[in-house]
C-alpha cells in the first residue's frame, strides 16, 4: 500500500484538473462524481495506507517517498517528497474522511449553484493542497501546500464573488494569512541558512544537535514558525479574517475554516515540535496565545447573531485550546482535539448549512427558532455536535479531548494552574454559546419558513459525523474510565510524549468533575437565558456596561477597527497620496528646468543685428580676458 | 554561424512580413508567426544540445561562439557567444515575440506589415544583446533596439504615446551613454595596463582596475542597467512606457527589455568590476528593497490597470536586482528564474489587459467590475498570473523569489526579511487587481465575449510554462548553472586577488574635471 | 614654384577654373542644366586631380599652401559635399523665380575658398580663402532677392561676418607683430618661447574669429537666422563646408600651437565647448522651426567636436575627421530633405509640415529619420561612430567634465530629434501645402539623398574602411 | 626718420579698431554700420602695416592690400544687399530686420 502514497494527494489533484479543464463540458452529475469520487478514492487509499501503517509500521516509524527533485541549487535541495508518519497518518485520515463527507454533502447542498463545477474543482484542489501540507517531507514543499490551501480558501470564500463583501472577505483572509506567512517564509530562510537543510526530520535532528535550548536562533526560528501558525490558524492577533471568511459557502466553512486548513498552524507546530522544545519561551507564548484566543473567541461567540459567525469564533476558540495544549507540550492532546474538533465542528457547520438552506440563507439566529420540530434530523445531529463542542461529560468526544488538554495544562511541567483556569473558563463559555446557538435556532417560537429539508446525500455525512463526534472520544479516555489510549502511543512515534507526571487520580477526578460541572452549568444557564427567560439578555444589554461589552465582543474585540486605523488607512492614504509617483516630479522637474532654460536662452535670440554683434564682441572680450588675464 | 542566423532571422522575417502585407495583412501575421516558430525551433535545438556540450570537461562555458573582425583599428570585433544564461533569455525572447505576434492579431489593424517589422526588429536587437560579448557590439544592440521600440510605442500606442515613447528613449539613452563612457574608460584602463586595446568581454574580465576608477566605471554600467531594470529611483519611464505601448510593446518591454538590465548586471557589471560591485552592493540592495516596496505600493494606488501591472514590474525586478547584488549561486539562480517568470507572467497580464481594452475600450479600474461573470476564462487566466505575481508556490515566480531570498538571507538577513515582507504587498495589489476587475456585481452595460481560442491557447501555454518552471525548475537551473557558477568563481577569484592591493586612484579634482585650471601667470609647459 | 608644385595644386586649379568656365557657359546661353553639368564636371575633374596628386603628398607649396593627406581628405570632402549641394539645389532652384545660373559659380567660389582654407598654413592664404568663401556666401544666402528673409539673413551674415573678420584680422596682426611671421609654424615657435599679453590677445581674437565661423557660443547668434533665411541647400553648405574647412584650419593651427599646453587657451576652448553643447541643445529644445532647430543642433555638434579637439593629437585628428564625415552626410541629408519638401513659396520648415511624413512619403521620411538618428548619435548610423570617436578621445584624455556634459546634452539633443521624429510618425494630417509633385531634378536630388542614406548606414555598420582612410591621410600629414 | 615704437602704432590701430567696433554696436543705419566695419578692417590693416614695418618685412603691406581688396568685394556685395534691404523693408534701420528670431 505504501507505494500508493503519492496517490493520496494526486487523486484530488487529478479531480481538480479534470474538472477545471473540462468543466464546461461535463454534466453536473459527472462533476459531482469526479469531485467527490476523487476525494473518496483518496480516503480509501488513506485508510489502506493507515491500516498498513498501524499493522506493519515501516522501519523507524516513518517512510519517505521521493517523487522528483524539485530543485537543486547549492545546498538547497528540497524534493517533492511525501513523508508518512503517525502524525501525517492522522492528518490524512481526518482530511480525506472529513473531506469526503463534506464533499458528499456539497453534492446536494450546492446543487443549485451555477458554478457547480468550479466549486468542486476548488474543493478538490484544496484537499490536494491540504494533503500535500500534511505529507510534505520538507518545509519548502510544505510551504507549497500551505500557500495552496490559502489560495483555495481565498477562492472559496470569494466563491460567490458577485457580492462585493464576499470578495473583500476573501481578499482579507488571504492577505492576513500572508502576513503570518512571511514569518514562516523567514523561518525557512533562517532554518536553511543555519542548518543547511529543510528536510523536516533532518532539521529536528540537526537543531537538537546544534542549537542549545533557549538559544537565540532556536527562539527566533520557533517564533517565526509561530507567526505562520498564528496567521493560518486564526489566533490572536491575526484572527480577524476568520469570521469574515464565513462569506463562503457553508461546506467550505466546514471543511476549510473548521476542520482542516485552520488547524494547519497546529499541525505545523506539532510537526516542528523539536524546534519549539528548544525554545521554551516561544512555547509559553504559544500557550498564552492559545488561552487568549480561546477566551477572546468564546466571548465573541457569545454575542453573535449570525450562526456561522458563532461557529467561526468557536473555531477560533477551539484552536486556541489546541494551541494551549501545544504550548504545554501536550502534542498528542492537541492532535486529539484536532480530530474531534474536525468531526464536531464540521458537523455543526453542516447542520447550520442545512438550516440555512432550509430558511433561505437566514443567518440571524434571532430570526430563526423552533426548527426542532421541522427538522428533527438536523436538530439531533446538531445537538450531538453542540454537545461535543460543549464537552458534555462522558458521552461526547469533545469531553475527552478537552479534558486531556486541560489536565495536561495543569500537570505538564510547562503548564500552570492559570492556564488551566483559562481553559476551564473557556469550557463554561463554550457550553454557554454552543447551547445558546442550539436554543435560539431550534427552540422557541418558529420565525421562519422551512422551504427545504436535507435529502439523503446531505443526511448521510451528517449522520456519520455525528457518530464520529460522539464516539471519537473513546480513542483516549482517562484512567478511571477504562484508560483507553489508542492515540497517544500511536502518535508517540512522531511526537514526544509528556514526561510522566506522578499520577494524581484524585486531583484528576476532581478537576474533571469541576470542568464537567462548568460545562453542564453552561448549558443550564443557556437554557435559562435563551429559553426560559429570553428577556434577560436584553436587559443585560440595556445596562450601559453590558451594552458596551456586547458591542465590544460582537465586533471581535475591536481588532478590525484597530487594524483599519493603524495599518489599512495609513497604507491606503500613503499609497493614494503618492499615486502620481513623487519620484517622477524629480524628472519632470528636470524637464521643466530645461524648458525654462530653453525659453530664457531663446529670449537672447532677439533677431536684432546689434545684439548679435554685441554677442560677438562680448565673446571676443571674454576670450581676451581669459587668455590674457588667466 | 548559427548565432548570426539567430539574430538575422527575426529581422529577415520582419522584412518578409512587411513585404507580405501587400498580399494581405493576414499573410503578414502568418509569416511573422511562422518565422518565429522556426527561430524557436532553432533555440530549442540548441537547448537540446546544451547539456551534452556543457558537461564535456575542459570546454569553456560558451556553447557556441563566433568571432569576426569588425573594426579592428579600435579593437572592436563582431563577437557573439551563447551559453546557458543567454540561451534561456534568447528562448524567452523568442517565446515572448511569438506571444507578441499572437496578442496583436486583432489589436493591430493599422500598418500591420510595418508593425511586424518593428516588432521583430526589436526582438532582433534584444537577441543581439543576449549574444554579444564584445562590449561595443553589446552597446550597439543595446541602443539600436531602442529605435524600433520607440517607433512601436509612438505609432501604435495609446493616448499619451509620444510622451511615453520619448521618456523611455531619453532615460535609456542617458543611462546608455554613461555606460558607453564607462566602457571606454575600461578599455583605456585595460589597454594602458596590458598594451592590448580591446573591447572583448573575455579579455576585459581579466583587467585589474584600481578600486577608485573601478567604482566610477561600475557606476557607469550601473546607470544603464538600473534604468533598464528599472531600479528605483530611475523607474519613472516604465509606467508611462508600459501603459502607453500597444500590448505587444508592453509584453516586449516588460518581458524582455527589463531583462536586458538584469542580464547586463549578471554578465557584465559584476564580472567586470567584482570589487567595486561588491562594495556597492549594500546600496544596490537597499535600492532593490526600496524598489520592491515602492513599486508595490504604487501599483496598489493606480486606477489604470495597465499602470498597475507596470508598477508591479518595478517591484518584481527589485528581486532581480537584489539577487544579482547578493551574488551567490542561490540568489543568482533566483534572479535568472525570476527574470524568466516575470517575463512570462507580467507579459501575460499585459496581454490580458490588452484583451480587456480591446473589448471595453478602457483601462480604468473604476469602469470595470464583476467581469468574472462575463468572461470566466479570462478571469481564471488573470487569476493564475496574478497568483504567479504574488509568488504562489508551484508557479515559477515563487521559485525565483525564494531562491533570491535564500541567497540574500545568507548575505544579509535584514534585506531578506524586508524583501519577504514585500511579498505581502504583492499579495495586496495582485488580489486588489483581481477584486476590482473580476469580482463584485457586473456592470450592466458592459458585455463582451470571453477569450477566443487563439487568446485562450496563448494564455494557457504561458500559464503552463509558468507552472512548469514552478514545479520542474531544474531544467532551467541546470541550463544557467554552469555560467553562473563560472561567473561566481571568477568574481570570487578577482576579489581575492584585489584584496590587499593599495588604492592608486588619481583623485585630483582638476584632473577629474578634465580642465587644468590655470594658476596665476605661471604658464610653464 | 616648380612645375611639380603647380601640379600638386591641380585640384585647386581645376576648382578655380570651373566657375570661370561656368560663367563663360552662362554668357553663351542661360541654361540651368548646362551650368549644373559644367559645375559637376569641374568638381569631378578636381576630385580626379585629388587622386592624381595623392602620391606627391605631403608637399609644402610656397609658404602659403600645404598639400598633405589631411588637406586632401578635407578637400575631397568639400568637393563631394559641394557636388551634393549642387545636385540638391537644382530641383530647388527650378521651382523658384529668378535666374538660377549664377548660383553655381558662387557655390564653386565658396568651395574654392573653403579648400584654400583647409590647405592653408599661412595667415595670408587663410585670410584669402576665408574671404572668398565668405563673400560668396553673402551672395548665396541672399540669392533669392524676392524673399525678405533671405535679404535679412544676408545682411545679418554680412555685417557680423565682416566684424568677425575684422576681429580675426586684428588678431592676426597682433600675432604677426610679436612673431614677425605669418606662417603658422613660425608663430608657434614664437608662442612657444617668450610670449606677451599682446600676443595672447592676438590669439584670443583669432580664436574669436574662428569661433564665429564655427558658430560656437557666444559667437553663435547669427546661426539660426542665417540658416532660416538661406535657401535650404545653402544652409546645408554653410553648416558643412564652411564649418568643416574652418575646423580643419583650427586643427592645423593648433597642431602647430598646441592648445593643450597653454592652460588658459585650453580653458577658453573648454568653456566654449561647454557653452556650445549646453546652449546649442537647450536652444533647440522646443524649436518649432526645423531649420532653426538644425542650426542650434549644429552649434551643439561643433561643441562636441571641440571635445575631441581638446583631446590628444592623434586621436583628435581621426575623431574630428570621422565626426565630420558623419556630420556632413547627416546634416546634408537633413537639409536635402528640407529642400526637397519645399514648395515654390515657402520652405518646409515648420514642424507641422512633417506631421505624418513617414506615412505620406515613406522614403523621404525614412531618409529624414535616418539623418536625425545619425545626428542624435544612435548606433548603426555614422553619427554614432562619430560620437563614439569623440567620447573615445575625451575619455582617453580624461576630460571627464566635458564627457559628462556631452552625455547630458546628448540626451537633451535626443529630445528634439525625437520630437521631430515623433511628428513624422504622427497621424498624417493634410499638409498645409501639398508638397508632392515632381519637378526637374527631383530624381537627382532623390538619388543624392539615397546615396547619403546608404553611406550614413554603411559607415555606421562598417566604419572600418573610412577609419583606415583617415588614418592613412593623417599619417601623410604633419600630425 | 625716428623710429616710432611698434607698440605705439598698434595702440593707435587698436583705438581705431575700437572706434569701428563701437560704431557697429551703436549705429542703426546700415550704411554707417558698413562704414564702421571699413574702419575696423582698416585698423587691422594698419596694425599689419605697423607690424610689417617693425619687422622690416613687406608681409604687412601685402596683407593690407589683401584686406583692401577684400573690403572692396565685401562693400560691393554689402551695398547691393542694402539696396535690396531698402527695397523690402523701406528703411535702412538695422533693427527693422527682426523677422527671424527665437
Amino acid at each position: 500500500m505504501f507505494e500508493l502514497l503519492w496517490l493520496i494527494p494526486a487523486l484530488p489533484l487529478a479531480g481538480f484538473l479534470v474538472i477545471a479543464l473540462m468543466g464546461g463540458a461535463l454534466a453536473r452529475r459527472a462533476v459531482a462524481v469526479i469531485g467527490v469520487g476523487s476525494v473518496g478514492a483518496a480516503a480509501i487509499v488513506s485508510v489502506g495506507v493507515a491500516a498498513q501503517f498501524i499493522s506493519a509500521p515501516p522501519p523507524g516509524d516513518s517512510l519517505t517517498q521521493v517523487l522528483w527533485a524539485w530543485l537543486e541549487v547549492g545546498l538547497l535541495r528540497p524534493h517533492v517528497a511525501l513523508c508518512l508518519d503517525a502524525l501525517s497518518v492522522t492528518m490524512i485520515l481526518v482530511v480525506t474522511v472529513v473531506g469526503f463527507l463534506i464533499l458528499l454533502y456539497s453534492a446536494e447542498f450546492m446543487g443549485d449553484d451555477e458554478s457547480y463545477a468550479w466549486f468542486f474543482a476548488y474543493m478538490d484542489l484544496f484537499v490536494a493542497s491540504m494533503l500535500i501540507l500534511a505529507l510534505a517531507d520538507n518545509l519548502f514543499f510544505l510551504y507549497l501546500g500551505w500557500e495552496g490551501v490559502g489560495l483555495c480558501s481565498y477562492l472559496l470564500i470569494g466563491f460567490w464573488y458577485k457580492e462585493r463583501e464576499n470578495a473583500r472577505a476573501a481578499m482579507k483572509a488571504f492577505i492576513v494569512t500572508r502576513v503570518g506567512d512571511v514569518g514562516l517564509a523567514v523561518a525557512l530562510l533562517l532554518i536553511f541558512t543555519s542548518l543547511g537543510t529543510l528536510q523536516i526530520q533532518e532539521v529536528m535532528r540537526r537543531a537538537a544537535q546544534e542549537w542549545a535550548v533557549g538559544s537565540n536562533t532556536a527562539t527566533l526560528a520557533a517564533a517565526l514558525l509561530l507567526c505562520g501558525a498564528v496567521g493560518k490558524s486564526a489566533q490572536a492577533p491575526l484572527q480577524t479574517w476568520l469570521p469574515d471568511a464565513m462569506a463562503g459557502p457553508t461546506p467550505v466553512s466546514a471543511l476549510i475554516h473548521a476542520a482542516t486548513m485552520v488547524t494547519a498552524g497546529v499541525y505545523l507546530i506539532a510537526r516542528t515540535n523539536g524546534l519549539f522544545s528548544l525554545a521554551p519561551a516561544v512555547q509559553s507564548v504559544v500557550a498564552i496565545i492559545g488561552v487568549a484566543t480561546l477566551l477572546l473567541g468564546g466571548l465573541s461567540a457569545l454575542v453573535q447573531r449570525d450562526i456561522k459567525r458563532v461557529l467561526a469564533y468557536s473555531t477560533m476558540s477551539q484552536i486556541g485550546y489546541m494551541f494551549l495544549a501545544l504550548g504545554v507540550g501536550a502534542w498528542s492532546a492537541a492532535i486529539f482535539h484536532f480530530a474531534t474538533h474536525a468531526f464536531f465542528k464540521s458537523l455543526l457547520f453542516l447542520g447550520a448549512g442545512a438550516v440555512l438552506l432550509a430558511t433561505d440563507e437566514q443567518r440571524d439566529m434571532f430570526k430563526l427558532g423552533g426548527l426542532r420540530a421541522e427538522m428533527p434530523y438536523t436538530f439531533w445531529t446538531f445537538v450531538a455536535g453542540a454537545a461535543s463542542l460543549a464537552a458534555l461529560p462522558l458521552v461526547t468526544g469533545g469531553f475527552y479531548s478537552k479534558d486531556m488538554m486541560l489536565w495536561n495544562a495543569w500537570t505538564s511541567p510547562k503548564g500552570s494552574p492559570w492556564l488551566w483556569l483559562g481553559g476551564a473558563l473557556g469550557a463554561l463559555i463554550t457550553a454557554l454559546y454552543a447551547f445558546r446557538m442550539v436554543f435560539l435556532t431550534f427552540f422557541g417560537e418558529r420565525k421562519s419558513v422551512v422551504s427545504r429539508r436535507p435529502g439523503p446525500i446531505m443526511r448521510i455525512p451528517m449522520g456519520i459525523l455525528a457518530v464520529l463526534s460522539i464516539f471519537a472520544g473513546f480513542l483516549e479516555t482517562p484512567g478511571w474510565l477504562g484508560g483507553m489510549d489508542y492515540l497517544s502511543p500511536f502518535l508517540g512515534t512522531a511526537l514526544p510524549g509528556l514526561p510522566h507526571a506522578k499520577s494524581q487520580p484524585a486531583m484528576e477526578l476532581f478537576l474533571q468533575a469541576l470542568t464537567s460541572l462548568l460545562c453542564v452549568s453552561g448549558v443550564l444557564v443557556a437554557y435559562l437565558l435563551f429559553v426560559a427567560h429570553p428577556e434577560v439578555p436584553d436587559r443585560i444589554a440595556a445596562i450601559k456596561a453590558g451594552g458596551w461589552l456586547q458591542g465590544f465582543w460582537f465586533s471581535g474585540w475591536g481588532f478590525d477597527r484597530v487594524y483599519e486605523f493603524i495599518v489599512v488607512k495609513p497604507f491606503v492614504r500613503i499609497a493614494l497620496a503618492n499615486r502620481g509617483d513623487v519620484v517622477d516630479t524629480l524628472f519632470t522637474g528636470l524637464a521643466r528646468a530645461n524648458e525654462a532654460l530653453h525659453s530664457s536662452l531663446s529670449r537672447t535670440q532677439t533677431g536684432k543685428l546689434r545684439d548679435y554683434a554685441l554677442g560677438v564682441v562680448a565673446g571676443a572680450v571674454l576670450a581676451i580676458g581669459i587668455m590674457v588675464l588667466l | 554561424m548559427i548565432l548570426v542566423w539567430l539574430i538575422a532571422l527575426p529581422l529577415l522575417v520582419g522584412i518578409l512580413a512587411w513585404i507580405a502585407e501587400r498580399r494581405g495583412v493576414g499573410l503578414s501575421r502568418w509569416v511573422a508567426l511562422a518565422g518565429l516558430f522556426v527561430e524557436f525551433a532553432i533555440v530549442l535545438r540548441l537547448w537540446a544540445d546544451h547539456p551534452i556540450r556543457m558537461l564535456t570537461p575542459g570546454r569553456a562555458t560558451w556553447l557556441v561562439e563566433l568571432k569576426l573582425a569588425w573594426i579592428p583599428q579600435l579593437g572592436i570585433s563582431f563577437h557573439l557567444a551563447l551559453d546557458g544564461l543567454s540561451l534561456l533569455l534568447v528562448a524567452l525572447a523568442v517565446f515572448l515575440a511569438i506571444a507578441g505576434v499572437l496578442c496583436s492579431w486583432t489589436e493591430i489593424q493599422e500598418r500591420v506589415g510595418f508593425f511586424h517589422f518593428i516588432l521583430l526588429a526589436t526582438v532582433t536587437g534584444i537577441i543581439g544583446i543576449f549574444l554579444a560579448v564584445d562590449l561595443i557590439l553589446f552597446f550597439v544592440f543595446w541602443e539600436a533596439m531602442l529605435v524600433p521600440m520607440y517607433i512601436m510605442i509612438a505609432t501604435w500606442g495609446h493616448e499619451h504615446r509620444r510622451y511615453a515613447a520619448l521618456k523611455f528613449f531619453l532615460f535609456t539613452q542617458a543611462g546608455g551613454l554613461l555606460m558607453l563612457a564607462a566602457i571606454l574608460g575600461l578599455y583605456f584602463v585595460h589597454g594602458r595596463a596590458t598594451g592590448t586595446y580591446t573591447f572583448d568581454y573575455g579579455q576585459l574580465m581579466a583587467a585589474s582596475i584600481p578600486a577608485g576608477t573601478a567604482m566610477w566605471l561600475m557606476l557607469g554600467f550601473f546607470a544603464a542597467f538600473a534604468v533598464k531594470l528599472p531600479a528605483a529611483p530611475f523607474h519613472t519611464w516604465l509606467p508611462d512606457a508600459h501603459t502607453e505601448a500597444p500590448t505587444a510593446g508592453s509584453v516586449i518591454l516588460a518581458g524582455l527589455l527589463l531583462k536586458t538590465g538584469g542580464y547586463g548586471l549578471i554578465r557584465f557589471l559584476f564580472p567586470l568590476f567584482p570589487g567595486a560591485a561588491s562594495a556597492f552592493a549594500p546600496i544596490a540592495m537597499t535600492l532593490a528593497v526600496i524598489g520592491i516596496f515602492y513599486g508595490a505600493i504604487l501599483a496598489f494606488a493606480q486606477t489604470d490597470l495597465k499602470r498597475l501591472v507596470a508598477y508591479s514590474s518595478i517591484s518584481h525586478m527589485g528581486f532581480v536586482l537584489l539577487g544579482v547584488f547578493v551574488w551567490n549561486e542561490l540568489a543568482l539562480q533566483g534572479a535568472v528564474v525570476q527574470m524568466l517568470c516575470h517575463g512570462i507572467s507580467t507579459g501575460a497580464l499585459f496581454i490580458i489587459v490588452g484583451q480587456l481594452q480591446e473589448r471595453i475600450r478602457t483601462r480604468q479600474l473604476p469602469r470595470m467590475r464583476g467581469f468574472w461573470e462575463t468572461a470566466p476564462r479570462m478571469g481564471a487566466m488573470a487569476l493564475i498570473f496574478a497568483l504567479a505575481s504574488l509568488g504562489l508556490p508551484g508557479l515559477g515566480n515563487f521559485v525565483g523569489e525564494f531562491l533570491v531570498l535564500f541567497g540574500t538571507y545568507t548575505a544579509s538577513p535584514g534585506m531578506a526579511i524586508a524583501a519577504a515582507i514585500g511579498i505581502v504587498l504583492a499579495t495586496v495589489y495582485s488580489l486588489w487587481m483581481i477584486y476590482r476587475v473580476f469580482f463584485g456585481p457586473r456592470k450592466d452595460a458592459v458585455k463582451f465575449d470571453d477569450l477566443d481560442p487563439r487568446e485562450s491557447i496563448l494564455l494557457v501555454v504561458m500559464g503552463a510554462v509558468i507552472l512548469w518552471v514552478g514545479l520542474f525548475p531544474q531544467r532551467a537551473l541546470d541550463t544557467a548553472g554552469p555560467t553562473l557558477r563560472a561567473l561566481e568563481r571568477h568574481v570570487a577569484g578577482s576579489t581575492a586577488r584585489m584584496a590587499g592591493k593599495p588604492d592608486t586612484t588619481e583623485t585630483s579634482l582638476s584632473r577629474w574635471m578634465g580642465i587644468v585650471l590655470p594658476s596665476g601667470r605661471d604658464r610653464d609647459r | 614654384m616648380t612645375f611639380i608644385e603647380l601640379y600638386a595644386l591641380l585640384p585647386l586649379i581645376c576648382l578655380a577654373a570651373t566657375p570661370v568656365a561656368a560663367l563663360a557657359a552662362i554668357a553663351v546661353s542661360r541654361d540651368h542644366a548646362v551650368v549644373t553639368l559644367v559645375t559637376l564636371i569641374g568638381l569631378g575633374l578636381s576630385f580626379f586631380g585629388l587622386c592624381a596628386v595623392r602620391p606627391l603628398v605631403p608637399m609644402q607649396i610656397t609658404p602659403l599652401v600645404v598639400m598633405d593627406g589631411y588637406t586632401l581628405f578635407f578637400v575631397g570632402l568639400i568637393l563631394i559635399t559641394t557636388a551634393a549641394v549642387a545636385l540638391l539645389s537644382y530641383q530647388y532652384l527650378e521651382r523658384r523665380e529668378g535666374h538660377p545660373e549664377e548660383y553655381y559659380p558662387l557655390l564653386l567660389f565658396a568651395a574654392l575658398g573653403a579648400c584654400v582654407v583647409a590647405a592653408s598654413n599661412h595667415f595670408a592664404s587663410f585670410f584669402v580663402g576665408l574671404e572668398t568663401l565668405g563673400v560668396s556666401l553673402y551672395a548665396l544666402i541672399a540669392y533669392q532677392r524676392a524673399a525678405p528673409r533671405g535679404i535679412e539673413a544676408g545682411i545679418k551674415y554680412l555685417i557680423l561676418a565682416a566684424t568677425a573678420d575684422a576681429i580675426l584680422l586684428f588678431g592676426m596682426a597682433l600675432i604677426y607683430a610679436k612673431s614677425g611671421s605669418l606662417e603658422f609654424s613660425e608663430t608657434a615657435t614664437s608662442l612657444a618661447g617668450d610670449y606677451s599679453g599682446l600676443e595672447m590677445a592676438g590669439l584670443a581674437l583669432l580664436v574669436s574669429g574662428i569661433a564665429f565661423k564655427l558658430s560656437l557660443v557666444p559667437f553663435h547668434m547669427w546661426t539660426p537666422d542665417v540658416y532660416e533665411g538661406a535657401p535650404a541647400p545653402i544652409t546645408g553648405f554653410i553648416s558643412t563646408v564652411s564649418k568643416g574647412a574652418v575646423f580643419a584650419l583650427l586643427l592645423r593651427y593648433f597642431g602647430e600651437v598646441p592648445a593643450q599646453d597653454f592652460s588658459s587657451v585650453a580653458f577658453c576652448f573648454s568653456a566654449i565647448a561647454l557653452a556650445s553643447m549646453l546652449a546649442g541643445n537647450l536652444l533647440a529644445l522646443l524649436q518649432d522651426n526645423v531649420k532653426r532647430m538644425l542650426a542650434y543642433s549644429s552649434i551643439a555638434h561643433l561643441g562636441y567636436l571641440l571635445v575631441a579637439f581638446l583631446a590628444q593629437r592623434e586621436l583628435a585628428v581621426t575623431a574630428v575627421a570621422y565626426y565630420f564625415v558623419a556630420y556632413f552626410l547627416s546634416i546634408l541629408g537633413a537639409f536635402g530633405v528640407v529642400g526637397i519638401l519645399s514648395g515654390s513659396e515657402g520652405e518646409a520648415e515648420d514642424i507641422k509640415d512633417y506631421q505624418g511624413l513617414i506615412w505620406r512619403r515613406p522614403w523621404i521620411g525614412a531618409v529624414f529619420v535616418t539623418m536625425l538618428l545619425s545626428l542624435a548619435g544612435i548606433p548603426l548610423t555614422a553619427g554614432f561612430v562619430g560620437k563614439f570617436y569623440v567620447l573615445w578621445a575625451g575619455v582617453d584624455s580624461s576630460l571627464w567634465m566635458l564627457v559628462l556634459v556631452l552625455i547630458g546634452t546628448s540626451v537633451i539633443g535626443l529630445f528634439y530629434y525625437l520630437r521631430l521624429i515623433a511628428a513624422m510618425f504622427g497621424s498624417p494630417e493634410a499638409p498645409r501645402e501639398e508638397l508632392r509633385g515632381r519637378r526637374a531634378g527631383f530624381e537627382a536630388a532623390a538619388a543624392v539623398l539615397g546615396v547619403l542614406t546608404i553611406l550614413v548606414i554603411w559607415l555606421g555598420v562598417y566604419p572600418s574602411p573610412l577609419i583606415e582612410l583617415i588614418r592613412r591621410s593623417a599619417a601623410l600629414s604633419g600630425f | 626718420m625716428a623710429q616710432v615704437p611698434m607698440e605705439h602704432g598698434l595702440y593707435v590701430a587698436g583705438l581705431l579698431f575700437c572706434l569701428g567696433l563701437v560704431g557697429v554696436l551703436v549705429r542703426r543705419d546700415l550704411l554707417f554700420v558698413l562704414m564702421s566695419i571699413e574702419i575696423m578692417l582698416n585698423a587691422a590693416g594698419m596694425a599689419f602695416v605697423v607690424a610689417g614695418a617693425g619687422w622690416q618685412q613687406p608681409d604687412g603691406q601685402i596683407m593690407f592690400i589683401f584686406i583692401l581688396t577684400m573690403a572692396a568685394a565685401e562693400v560691393a556685395v554689402g551695398l547691393a544687399l542694402i539696396v535690396q534691404f531698402h527695397h523690402h523693408f523701406k528703411t535702412l534701420d538695422a533693427d527693422a530686420a527682426r523677422r527671424m528670431r527665437g
